[in-house]
């Protein structure tokens, strides 16, 4: 039987997090998706790439701060993680700003990534 | 003053949950009184006893149940919880289920109606 | 009255139309993830700023830390739950879903 | 006992029809609302316009289609029925295009309207 | 063709679910296959049998039940049920809880997989 | 790929951001209330026509037959679930969500 080749998957990361649970949910599904030794990928872009910033207290609010998990992603064999400049630009953000390292990569970039996946995942 | 409160989304999947739980529970370490929750749309499943929560995570329904236990009244609007599958039998304590006209009791009862949703 | 905006309004058009309607002083509460609106160096800082001009603009903290965002544009009040329940006290509110 | 004087309650209806419950289960609120003997007013802004669109045929969507009700809100004690000017222009429609007669107002307009109610009800 | 199904969003209150079961009857009529159906974040809630709904609407998770009894699996997230109040005792028949791995599994093996959701 | 919208482009961005994202040729198919994007006569039209020049568009009849939309954009397609369906043969698809 012929062994399948990997599949390259992307998560194309759109929401902001602690708002609604979207961020958190989809990060549950990347950490699951790393045991399968597919190509996994992480997009971050509009109100996403919030999930990303340093910083983030949720004590007073009184919910899960998860921000710290996105910096495992790497470990998890998520070896692809853009960010599109026209969203971190627009928000006011930096590289620096953020508490992973990530490719940033303009619109025209991300979509040639998009347009390589066998599955693209909304979250 | 007495604060009437419309919960229109449920719990988890958005934060209005959690807003209108922090609001209430300011309100009443104002003084002020909470004439009633009414959970409406998909509010509805805030009410439900079988979540099974993680003990590192708040668990919405106990909390909302807890709020009922101290007297505050927390109403499931019987058409919208038809729809999403609460009944009396999933329902928390405290809680109950009635009809929209409820909601209208709250409108012309409280100083202040105020929403939390989507 | 007060007006309360929940939503980004990098993705969504709720302060928009909030801002459309509100007449000058109505006080507008930004909160969840409606507390985008006030950090300072976005592309709507100077949206804001006049806004600031025109209306009382509050931003509730739990949700502003929540998020990370430190630095809001000048003139917009940080206010807890119990300001929340006051600013609700002192006016009918709306929420703009 | 005092009698106390009736409410001035106002539908604040911003949501698409049919993209979401909003719009009919709003509408539910309203029918039973009307029994109360309040002052019960409608107002329909952004994308609820569309709520009030002649023409709308649900049959291949296999959902209900409610906008006919909504022209049964002056019998039941909705007096006043305000679409906000702007909304209806951005979308290309006129008041012919709508099912019931409305009033069309202009953001000014409705924000006095807005303040002199008791009760803003989000739909 | 093969396709896998991801559904993020609760019946009624949103359009996706209905959305979701045309494209789906639509796929099947066409010949194709479809390799299964995940309900994750509040999709979860299609699949609740509590629903009480009036004979002149459709009934959102008896007809994904009608689905699954057809062959089409359904796979509903045991994380996202937990927290949303699904469990056994109030599944639907012809669906089962299972793990996330599940949604990587349709990843992998669906020529296509689409989303529906808010 | 093809891109799905199912938001209403008066109140939200989601197709703003598909559009920023898309390249020419790209197929972009508008679901449940995207379908609102291709009315006739709105203050899109323009801005729809410029993207009828540079993808394919299609929209859902079901969605627009319950919007009550007769008058769509010229150029752009209007599709059953079954071509629905074709659509997702031929492209493998986002949801813009």
């Amino acid at each position: 039987m012929e062994e399948q080749a990997p599949r390259k998957i992307m998560f194309v990361n759109r929401r902001a997090p602690h708002g609604s649970i979207y961020a958190y949910e989809g990060l549950e599904v990347v950490l699951i998706f790393g045991a399968y030794d597919q190509e996994i990928s992480a997009a971050f872009l509009d109100d996403a790439v919030f999930s990303l910033k340093k910083g983030q207290d949720t004590s007073e609010l009184g919910v899960k701060e998860f921000s710290a998990t996105f910096r495992v992603l790497e470990a998890y064999g998520v070896e692809n993680r853009y960010v599109e400049k026209e969203s971190l630009e627009k928000r006011g953000l930096t590289p620096d700003d953020l508490i992973v390292d990530v490719e940033v990569v303009d619109g025209a970039t991300l979509r040639k990534a998009m347009g390589e996946q066998d599955v693209l995942l909304p979250f | 003053m007495t604060f009437g409160i419309l919960v229109q989304e449920g719990p988890y999947n958005h934060e209005a949950s959690d807003s209108a739980y922090h609001f209430i529970q300011a309100a009443l370490a104002e003084g002020h009184k909470i004439t009633g929750v009414f959970f409406y749309n998909d509010g509805v499943t805030n009410t439900t006893k079988l979540m099974d929560i993680p003990a590192d995570d708040r668990h919405i329904s106990k909390r909302w149940s807890e709020l009922g236990a101290k007297g505050v009244p927390l109403i499931v609007c019987v058409a919208a919880a038809k729809r999403r599958g609460i009944n009396s039998d999933v329902l928390i304590d405290h809680a109950r289920i009635d009809g929209l006209g409820q909601l209208s009791e709250l409108c012309i009862e409280s100083d202040r109606l105020i929403t939390f949703g989507d | 009255m007060l007006h309360i905006v929940n939503k980004s309004p990098f993705s969504n058009g709720n302060l928009d139309t909030c801002l459309r309607i509100a007449q000058a002083d109505d006080p507008i509460l930004l909160i969840e993830d409606g507390v985008f609106a006030v950090k300072k160096g976005t592309s709507l800082e100077g949206r804001m700023k006049e806004t600031v001009g025109r209306h009382p603009v509050y931003a509730l903290q739990a949700d502003l830390k929540a998020r990370g965002i430190e630095g809001v544009v000048d003139g917009v009040t940080v206010c807890d739950y119990a300001g929340f329940v006051r600013l609700v006290e002192e006016h009918r509110p709306h929420s703009w879903l």
